[in-house]
């Protein structure tokens, strides 16, 4: 058997190495500038491994330039099979620069057609940011419509959240067996919209127990929980005039730690027997931990968190659980204020105009019209 | 949402009847009131003794879990691949097994490992991971070496905001490896710059930050292909996620060890599997037998 | 001062966060890195008040000899050791790595103790099980099924117990089907609603609506 | 058995929390104040470590190192804003003017509510329409039940679709539960349901997983009583 050099077959490697083709260079979209995007035709040696032809292309190299001359230096290597780069090594916004990309194998290089002048920019509005920007538009245009409608002093219903309706009969359980009523604001920090919630459900819980005259104990995980419910805590009790009943050491830190606290927490359940037991807010793992020792006990207890994983176990373990959006719904319900029950309404219409994308939109992909569901594709 | 769960059987029960049915009733009074330690007993009892057989079980592996698998398999020799380990200690359990397993499938293809951590604790435990599968013979046999197949970068603090800036340049966010050498000092790093130098990005995720933040942030953002492997109570939410966004995922301990079995490198998740099945047998008895009760006790009650 | 100044500037902070979002050009895409960094920052300032708050009332049970002084002294013990041992004797920045004394307490002290708190949710889930979750009407009976059903389809043993049906039709494949179908509309039910509390939550606080973290007019 | 002197602790205090499932007593007692105390020295450490030191103390140093060398104005001076915050913070244990400590109050509440505003309503809101948009019915030969039609429905889709729907109105507050609404909310409840049955499942599955951990540790590392 004679093996010709040249032709197909195993010794193709040594065939020339081919330069890809096509290069083209633009401005990155939508960011801050500074950054290029590259494209090319792959060499024609660069091919899947098994495939016929050769892949020896072990990669290529990323050259640059600030003239069509040079010199051109490198400033980055992509592996084979890779058509794309970018590059945002040092570039400055409004500056030409010119490219070329080789085509890599062991010391030899096959350098592609040079590509320029390519000027990075900086853009002012991200263009594939315009569906998020709708949405914020729609939603919050409603829910201040709303808002402004309650103010005016137009009436709005809210449906029973039994959970909610509950509070006053669990306060007042406290009260007649003097025992404490325990509010946990969940375990995690103030940069959580759910503590956030909690802390707004504290706010209402506080007043009641000030005019019941019920002994209020929170501990806290965080800090600045810490400090954000002692005011709320305060400004509960001054506007139901009990100043006198406030203590800063009705609020307490203990520990940051998830399970720390809930130690903690399950320590004080068992010696202080709390009549009535509060977690409003984002809660893991511990959430079982104190709704069965608090269950342990013989509280009642009145739970509410938007973490899916939990929801079960407060469902089962406690008397009464609020659900996801009802968490962030339940201090504007019981604060009863116009304003806080107009944002509710708007929320909802927020909601009544996805129900409504939702059925076009699945209409509209099933007849296969147009794609309607890349009119929701988020970058 | 609301329920008022029944928080403690009646007691003082309903007299105790001559008749069969009422016999039922009283032994289910009973049950209800047991003390919540015998059951607490009973667990002890039905996870630990498996532990001491090593009975092998059959698994199906799922979807899901073939995902990974076949993602890290079609990869060529020499790609790089991200394992970021985002966990602790705490949950090792379910996790420690996936890192192990993946690190075995991806040095024994000779794919080039990078390790990193969203979490202080996960570097560590991924130095465990890599002496427990340079341990295995199918990857012993390839005698990989760290700087040139494998790299553990350590941990870098700002959570998600770590994976946007990895999105710009890795060696930037990255200098120095989890021992303070200069990266530039090892071959592997030579030509990675960011999510398009990786090939695959396998997050082992705890919680927060996690499998949602590489998700959002490595897969939409840059258009990383992005594989899970969570603790069993995240995994249903994560399956939102799943095959749109993720391309695999494993879920808890059995995601683990379909994932042994799918790669063929039978670990800890496998020899776990028999206590897991009891454990899981028990909670079904559990349910049951208190349901039963329940009805039982019900059915006696009168009608208002 | 003491109100007003608060109110604008969540507000002010928020609609810049807000903003931010469309513009990626500078200085607005530095933007939402350099305000988290702050934010943590500020959290790290904050974890003073929690310590101090945590020894004052541990140090006065102690100083008085309250009835639990002896656990009090424990914590005070503990917390000051830790906080000694990783801020001054553990290689700066570099406190965790392998070896370091703080490490030593984080193997040793911190992760049994956390791993054992975690672990101890096994026995609150079987209690649970058997006490809390009864099938008291439709929507709990149904709770339970799908509990029971994935927990079985997970394991080897549910496949045992439906191996004589044909592929496709075993309990892993329910399991399977749960998760899939009826879980993911489920969860997407939930996110949408949690991110429409989440939207008008933020739009109260940033209106000033919602205020009673800042506490009253004193 | 082990010889190590920190497993016998951890075993030790292992041991110590699980004995509160007997009841609480003088052993569990002193492992939770040990693990307060603990924990709490561990991310005060911590958030010195990973926030303060590289983000403010080092900026500063940085900034200040590079206008001194003559490059003028640093962006990183802007630290210096976050420094005043974090003492404003600290200004509320002196009682006349911790009332400045609502200013950095203020700021974390604005950063989280723009934040999560943004965040949220794109990768939670937007993002999940997009999934729930696809086709319910296509072309091709399909059945029902075993009654062959010209088309092929995808059920899956079609359920995925009704569960999001009617879990939507589930969480409506300002409509009634009644009538066509009450029925689609009982509905929602029953995917919500089944929801948290399947996180059920799963969540047992993991509680499991970590026992099994810890008396791989009691067993394995402590006692070597594991092979």
């Amino acid at each position: 058997m004679t093996v010709a050099l040249g032709t197909t077959g195993p010794c193709q490697a040594l065939s020339a190495l081919r330069a890809p083709g096509n290069l083209r260079v633009i401005d990155a979209p939508d960011d801050a500038g500074g950054t290029l995007l590259l494209r090319w035709e792959l060499s024609a040696n660069d091919v899947a491994a098994g495939a016929p032809g050769d892949s020896s292309v072990t990669g290529y190299e990323i050259q640059r330039a600030q003239s069509p001359d040079g010199p051109f230096v490198k400033v980055g290597e992509v592996p084979p099979r890779t058509g794309e780069a970018r590059d945002a090594q040092g570039l400055r916004d409004g500056v030409g620069y010119y490219y070329r990309v080789a085509a890599v194998r062991g010391e030899s290089q096959a350098p592609s057609a040079v590509c320029g002048p390519a000027v990075p920019t900086g853009q002012w509005f991200h263009r594939g940011r315009v569906n998020t920007l709708v949405a914020v538009l729609v939603l919050t245009g409603l829910i201040l419509y709303f808002i402004e409608h309650a103010r005016r002093g137009r009436p709005v219903f809210i449906r029973k959240i039994a959970g909610l309706d509950a509070v006053d009969e669990a306060v007042g359980r406290a009260t007649e067996m003097g025992r404490k009523v325990l509010f946990i604001p969940g375990s995690q920090d103030m940069d959580n919209v759910q503590t956030l919630a909690g802390i707004a459900i504290l706010g209402r819980v506080a007043r009641q127990t000030a005019q019941y005259g019920a002994t209020l104990d929170v501990p806290v995980a965080r800090s600045m929980v810490m400090v954000a419910c002692r005011e709320t805590v305060k400004e509960a009790y001054l506007a139901t005039g009990h100043p006198e009943s406030y203590r800063d050491d009705l609020v307490h830190y203990l520990t940051d730690d998830q399970f720390g606290y809930a130690a903690a927490i399950d320590g004080i359940m068992v010696r202080e027997r709390p009549a009535t037991i509060f977690m409003q807010g984002l809660f893991y793992a511990e959430a079982l931990i104190l709704a069965e020792t608090g269950n342990s006990v013989g509280a009642i207890q009145i739970a509410g968190t938007a973490e899916p994983s939990q929801l079960p176990f407060f469902v089962a373990a406690c008397d009464y659980t609020l659900i996801g959006e009802e968490l962030f719904a339940a201090g504007a319900y019981l604060s009863r204020e116009p304003q806080q029950l107009g944002s509710l309404k708007g929320q909802d219409l927020g909601k009544a105009v996805i129900l409504v994308l939702l059925v076009i939109g699945v209409v509209i992909q099933t007849t296969g019209l147009f794609d309607f569901a890349a009119l929701f594709v988020v970058q | 949402m609301t329920g008022r769960a029944p928080k403690h059987g009646r007691p003082g029960a309903a007299a105790v009847g001559t008749t069969v049915a009422g016999a039922a009733v009283a032994v289910a009074e009973r049950m209800l009131r047991i003390d919540r330690r015998w059951l607490f007993a009973f667990v002890t009892v039905a996870v630990s003794l498996p532990l001491f057989f090593n009975l092998q079980q059959h698994v199906a592996v799922t979807p899901e879990a073939r995902g990974v698998r076949d993602a890290v398999a079609q990869l060529p020799p020499g790609a790089h691949v991200l394992l970021a380990c985002d966990y602790d200690p705490g949950s090792a359990a379910e996790l420690q097994p996936m890192t192990v397993t993946f690190l075995k499938q991806a040095l024994s293809q000779r794919l080039r490992v990078i390790v990193m951590g969203l979490w202080p604790q996960g570097p560590p435990q991924a130095d465990l991971a890599l002496e427990e599968a340079l341990r295995d013979p199918a990857v012993a046999a390839l005698a990989p070496r760290y700087g040139i197949d494998y790299i553990n970068l350590g941990f870098q603090s700002g959570n998600e905001v770590v994976i946007q800036r990895l999105g710009s340049s890795i060696p930037a966010v990255f200098p120095r490896d989890y021992r303070g050498t200069p990266i530039a000092q090892f071959p592997i790093m030579a030509g990675v710059r960011d999510f398009s130098s990786i090939a695959y990005v396998f997050n082992v995720s705890a919680g927060y930050p996690g499998t949602v933040e590489w998700v959002q942030f490595a897969g939409d953002r840059f258009h990383a292909h992005v594989g899970s492997g969570t603790t069993a109570v995240s995994a249903p939410l994560y399956y939102t996620y799943y095959p749109a966004q993720l391309t695999g995922l494993l879920g808890g301990m059995k995601g683990a060890a379909e994932y042994e079995v799918a790669a063929g490198f039978t670990g800890k998740a496998m020899t776990y599997m028999f206590s897991q099945s009891l454990s899981h047998i028990v909670v079904v008895i559990f349910i049951l037998l208190g349901n039963l009760a329940f009805l039982l006790t019900r059915s006696r009650r009168p009608q208002p | 001062m003491k109100r007003r100044v608060p109110l604008i500037l969540t507000a002010v902070v928020g609609i810049t966060f807000v903003v931010q979002f469309f513009i990626p050009h500078k200085p607005f895409s530095g933007l939402q890195n350099l305000l988290t960094d702050w934010v943590q920052i500020i959290f790290a300032f904050a974890i003073w008040l929690g310590a101090l708050n945590l020894m004052k009332l541990s140090g006065e049970s102690l100083y008085r000899r309250k009835k639990r002084w002896p656990y009090a002294t424990i914590t005070i013990a503990c917390f000051v050791a830790t906080a000694v041992v990783g801020l001054f004797f553990s290689g700066g920045s570099r406190f965790q790595d392998p070896g370091t004394p703080f490490d030593w307490i984080y193997q040793n002290m911190y992760n049994p103790l956390s791993a054992t708190m975690f672990a101890m949710l096994a026995f609150y889930v079987a209690s649970a099980s058997y006490r809390a979750f009864r099938a008291r009407n439709r929507e709990a009976t149904l709770l339970l099924a799908a509990g029971v059903l994935v927990m079985l389809g997970r394991v080897p043993i549910g496949d045992r117990l439906t191996g004589f049906l044909p592929e496709g039709y075993r309990l892993a494949d329910l399991a399977d089907w749960i998760m899939n179908v009826p879980n993911k509309a489920g969860q997407r039910a939930i996110m949408i609603g949690i991110a429409l509390g989440i939207v008008s939550t933020s739009l109260r606080l940033m209106l000033g609506i919602e205020r009673s973290h800042l506490g009253g007019r004193e | 058995m082990s010889v190590d002197v920190g497993i016998w602790i951890g075993a030790f205090l292992t041991l110590g929390i699980f004995s509160f499932l007997y009841r609480d007593n003088p052993v569990y007692r002193a492992c939770e104040a040990v693990f307060v105390g603990v924990s709490a020295g561990y991310w005060f450490v911590s958030l010195f470590w990973q926030n303060v030191w590289p983000k403010l103390i080092l900026n500063l140093r940085d900034a200040a190192g590079a206008t001194l060398h003559g490059a003028g104005w640093d962006e990183r001076w802007l630290y210096l804003i976050a420094g005043l915050l974090g003492v404003m913070m600290l200004l509320r244990l002196a009682p006349k003017i911790g009332w400045i400590s609502r200013w950095p109050l203020a700021f974390i509440v604005g950063t989280t509510a723009g934040l999560y505003f943004i965040t949220y309503l794109q990768s939670n809101a937007i993002s999940q329409v997009h999934d729930t948009l696809v086709p319910l019915v296509t072309a091709g030969a399909g059945r029902f039940l075993f009654v062959p039609l010209p088309f092929h429905v995808d059920w899956n889709a079609v359920f995925i679709f009704l569960g999001t729907f009617t879990g939507l109105v589930y969480f409506f507050f300002s409509v009634e539960h009644k009538g066509a609404a009450g029925k689609a909310a009982r509905t929602g409840t029953y995917f919500l349901m089944i929801t948290f049955g399947a996180s059920f499942g799963y969540t047992v599955m993991s509680r499991m997983s970590l026992l099994i951990g810890r008396l791989d540790f009691l067993f394995g590392q402590w006692l070597g009583l594991l092979r």
